[in-house]
């Protein structure tokens, strides 16, 4: 198997499939191991092809052994490597947290020396794979000096962002969204890199400003359809980047708005979803006309089949719903 | 009854157990063929003598703690297969109410602590369940399963390290059964596992995992050791995964002849030759309506609704 | 050595000590296990006598191996006993973070089980062991369905809410502040049980409401009495458990007092008081006269030097600057 | 220079770090007694030989990963006992700007990738090193010192699994100082670690760690063997731990004779017995010039101030 083809449109998966094809072909240094990423091209298919294109020295089946991962990655990195290391769900990263936080976080600040990692991982519920392989715990690494942290919502973003990460001199943690994976969308031709850090806004409205990450940029967008034949306005903004966070762009719009309802996937407490609520009215409290509002999943676990999982996360309809209570049109 | 006798009733049940589980999972293999399963299935047919065997010489009270491949050694420790039917089915009588799966089969009563989509993730938790038999002052024993995989999980280490120091009644059992995921165990150990209980001062085995009275005699061995203080035991028991690594994994990345191999060590028909074939056929023939039943039982329950999504995660809800 | 005198002004650690000896008087099921907690009685001597009065199988040393020792407490609980595992430090949990979220957290939710579990540890940098040994991470564990996360201010609630997770039938976390350790308060006589999920109003007040866990409570007070001087009426809520996080209290306070300073010694994104300020604009907003304002950490690591992490660490004044500028008199 | 005359040269090099690292300990000791050391320090005196007989096999190139206990392996690998002392005094001239302290000492241009605050935290990353000098085809290696506490943390098992089955360039070096904070090693290590290399199909080794030459030797071979390609070796050095877990412990635990007869193993004294009395004079007097100028260029310095605590966390604000 080889790459497929560079441009139009398509899956979420393919665009990181390209990003790491591209950067791996750009920069000898860069290396990608992780469990079952070799010979079958990953458990979802996603490094398809890396490792004819690479070989079995720069691309590597693993033990499973998520700690080890990470300090392969730090190590390798601190003497000229840019790795890149594979977690193969997000709930895996519990295991590698002190690899993670209390030793690549702080690489730098220790060594005054570089550590170009990325660490690459997948979240949600979009699978039928249950409690321990659907979880978002994007909050714990935002709370981490000295990482950054990418949560891209579509195929342009999920190559052009990976770029950057694999460029960056930082340990980044780039994490992909399992319910989006097969999600189709139109890719630029070209180099195109996403820059780390910053917002995009997706859908520009003077009402209400939706802030949304990973599955919930779609379904706001969806949202935002829906109520706008009941002459709702709604402005959807895509952070892309959790930490460094852009705040800037999601006040300015909230003070034109004078309105937030912010959507992820995650449960409510000390959610990304709770920084924004508290960064935006830290700021701007006096020009909001009403409280802004969480769409999460409820503060339960993950079931395992996948209407009931589905039942559990936030859908379209909840932004809606959120979108009308926040307007006061319900 | 004469020691003879007991041999041979015990060989029976032992085949019956196997049969069971190896009845159960093709049935629910078919089920997810229609379609009818929402969740992953990791299935473990050709390795049931590992679980009856080590299984075996357990009593209720004991405990053992299992994987994401555990139908068989839920089956082996006594849970009834209509209610993990169920499960798998995402029946609302499931033992996890069907919103769990086959990863997700717990029954403390039974002393199974559950199966777990950690891989490693339950080597602790054994462990955990034998120092508290040995504070309790009990002469219970627990059985870890875990794969050969699991091995490379620093967990592992840190078992063997504790429970050696501490003798306790801990019984680690590897499953080998030659593939991690969708690759080779090659690609995954280091040496054999079983000899790694040396570097911790403690026994190591290896034994033919497809021959159900030697898993038995190994884990009989260990566990006897274990009940009399005399401390863990790392036994690896060597067999073959006949199927993927999940249904619907057609397995492509393995050459037929290697399969072909593998599937020769059927467990079933080496024990089944042993036995009166009349009683066998009577075995097998209770199997059937057991496994029915058991279908039946589950395609009856109602699916699991949004209501069980919510209850059971704290005391004061539960 | 035996336990401290039973009551009068009593030092945090003391107050933990008090409790682990009465619980384990009180159950035989329960056990204390971590390293150094038995024959040394702890690096900082907080579980000194337990040793020679409950015996080497009740209270045991352990190898450092932090991922099995939750593992020691979920497999023993599950077979009847109540255990009690220290963690030396906070940050000792990113090891175990898989043992904590995946299994011990959701044993209930897969069994149907109690799981008796108490998880002991210690947060913050009040010693001058560094960024490795000084990190608070409780919001990561306050957005886990299963667990209990519980954070006394003072010996009184030390001793009381220890007792009252270890007799709780779900596991805990029970994190202890290093700063907090030899700080003395007054124990009232005889057995005592702080309820969990009740927060405590330390001081009324009538025109901000500061909202302080852990170190920063005393901080808080501290902060409350020098505005008064000032004519600013302060009152201070410390929630001791953070999760279930009883809002209503804080909530309730904020209608009252329409200002809300929320102060950690965490660093900001995604905190507990990222939650706090969430929880309380999403019910409150338009009843609130000016913007939340969070007394954090920096974003930064927590150097070595006392003097640096103290100067790091959010202190009375950085309370008091926040309240003047929350009633707008700076 | 004749091969008798290279020998007497390499001891004198190695004779004069040890002391180097034992004076430096003793003085930074001293001023942790008068209060000028701002951070836990915990010392190694009387583990010198590990340290300088791992090290010397080394080129400045090869890689080291240290501990929380690790100024000896820094001073072995070639860190300046300015700059660490410095460090240890919470001067902004120390390697990590006078904000780390003891246990977050790197010096990456020497090849010195970290003392660490987390036991067992740097065996993944040194592992890690390994990893990349063998994707560029370099032959450095990398030797990951840890205690024997260190190796009850998972991340030993999967270190070895791992470089085992890649054949990484790694030397394992577990100095076993008998003490594991306040705790004998005795309750923390089941069996013997250096044994627990051939469970991984790894050669494992256990040398004096009191006799330089013996560590050296011992650690020459396994650096020849990574080098060629070989894979990794297990090297457990055995050696005592004179003082306390940390600066103020007065390891009361301990009882006199254990001490006395750990301390008889003092590496110093055996080597300079094998030296040119001359010689040995004239690098104690070198040591001391260097370890006062170390100290004066420290006190000289100005402490750390609020203006390093937010520099260098991120490229961008390096
Ligand atoms: C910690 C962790 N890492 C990775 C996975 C993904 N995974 C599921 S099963 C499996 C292979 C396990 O192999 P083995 O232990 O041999 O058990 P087997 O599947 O052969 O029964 C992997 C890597 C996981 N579930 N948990
Ligand atoms: C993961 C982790 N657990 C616990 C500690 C606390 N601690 C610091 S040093 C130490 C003992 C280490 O013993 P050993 O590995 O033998 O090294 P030594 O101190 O003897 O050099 C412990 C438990 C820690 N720093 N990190
Ligand atoms: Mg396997
Ligand atoms: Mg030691």
């Amino acid at each position: 198997m080889s790459a497929p083809a560079k441009s139009g449109s398509l899956k979420f998966w393919q665009g990181v499939n390209q990003a790491l094809f591209e950067e791996m072909e750009r920069d000898d240094a860069t290396v990608l191991i992780g469990e079952d990423v070799a010979r079958v091209g990953g458990p979802y298919g996603i490094t398809r092809g890396l490792l004819d294109a690479f070989g079995p020295s720069r691309v590597r089946d693993t033990p499973i052994s998520e700690a080890l991962l990470v300090g392969l990655g730090t190590g390798s990195a601190a003497v000229g490597l840019r790795p890149i290391v594979e977690l193969m769900f997000f709930d895996f990263a519990m295991l590698a947290a002190d690899q993670i936080v209390n030793q690549a976080a702080k690489y730098r600040y220790f060594t005054g020396h570089s550590l170009p990692l990325t660490i690459r991982t997948m979240c949600g519920a979009g699978g039928h794979n249950g409690a321990q392989h659907s979880q978002n715990i994007e909050a714990w690494f935002c709370a981490v000096p000295g990482l950054k942290v990418l949560m891209p919502s579509n195929a342009a973003d999920a190559k052009g962002l990976l770029k950057s990460a694999i460029r960056d001199d930082d340990p980044t943690l780039f994490i992909e969204t399992q319910g989006l994976l097969t999600k189709r969308t139109e890719v630029p031709d070209g180099e195109r890199l996403v820059p780390i850090g910053k917002a995009a806004v997706r859908r520009e409205g003077e009402d209400v400003t939706v802030v949304a990450i990973g599955r919930l940029v779609e379904r706001a967008l969806q949202a935002a359809e829906e109520v706008e034949d009941e002459g709702i306005s709604v402005e959807v903004i895509d952070p892309r980047t959790l930490s460094p966070f852009d705040a800037q762009t999601v006040i300015d719009s909230v003070r034109r708005t004078s309105r937030l309802v912010v959507a992820v996937e995650a449960t409510a407490p000390c959610s990304f979803a709770a920084e924004v609520c508290a960064r935006v009215t830290e700021s701007c409290l006096e020009e909001m006309d009403a409280p802004p509002i969480r769409v999460t999943s409820p503060f339960i676990n993950i079931p395992t089949p996948l209407p009931l999982a589905e039942a559990r996360a936030p859908g379209a309809d909840d932004v809606a719903s959120a979108i009308r209570a926040c307007v006061g049109k319900e | 009854m004469s020691p003879d006798d007991q041999a041979a009733e015990a060989r029976l049940a032992r085949y019956r157990r196997m049969r069971l589980s190896r009845r159960f999972e093709e049935t629910v293999h078919e089920q997810f063929e229609q379609g009818n399963v929402p969740g992953p299935l990791h299935l473990s047919i050709g390795q049931e003598a590992v679980a009856v065997g080590a299984c075996a010489p357990l009593r209720r009270a004991d405990a053992i703690v299992s994987t994401h491949r555990g139908h068989h050694h839920c089956i082996a420790k006594g849970a009834h297969p209509d209610r993990m039917m169920a499960e798998l089915l995402g029946r609302a009588t499931g033992y996890s109410r069907g919103r769990g799966g086959s990863m997700h089969i717990a029954v403390p009563e039974l002393g199974i602590l559950g199966t777990n989509g950690i891989v490693g993730g339950g080597i602790p938790i054994a462990t955990g369940a034998a120092f508290g038999f040995q504070v309790e002052e009990r002469d219970d024993v627990c059985l870890c399963f875990f794969g050969e995989g699991a091995a490379a999980n620093g967990v592992f280490g840190e078992a063997l390290n504790t429970a050696s120091l501490w003798k306790l009644p801990l019984v680690m059992l590897c499953e080998n059964n030659v593939y991690v995921e969708m690759t080779h165990q090659s690609v995954h150990v280091a040496g054999e596992i079983w000899r790694r209980a040396e570097g911790y001062d403690m026994p190591g085995v290896s034994v033919d995992g497809n021959d159900v009275d030697l898993v038995a005699e190994a884990v009989a061995e260990a566990v006897a050791r274990a009940r009399a203080g005399g401390g863990p035991t790392l036994v690896e028991a060597r067999t073959y995964r006949w199927l993927g690594h999940f249904a619907g994994d057609k397995a492509a990345y393995r050459d037929e002849v290697e399969v072909a191999e593998g599937r020769a060590g059927d467990p079933l028909p080496v024990t089944r030759a042993k036995l009166d074939p009349a009683l066998a056929d009577g075995a097998d023939e209770e199997v059937e309506g057991e496994i029915a039943a058991a279908l039946e039982f589950a395609l009856q329950s109602p699916l699991a609704g949004e209501d069980v999504l919510a209850v059971g995660h704290y005391a004061e809800l539960a």
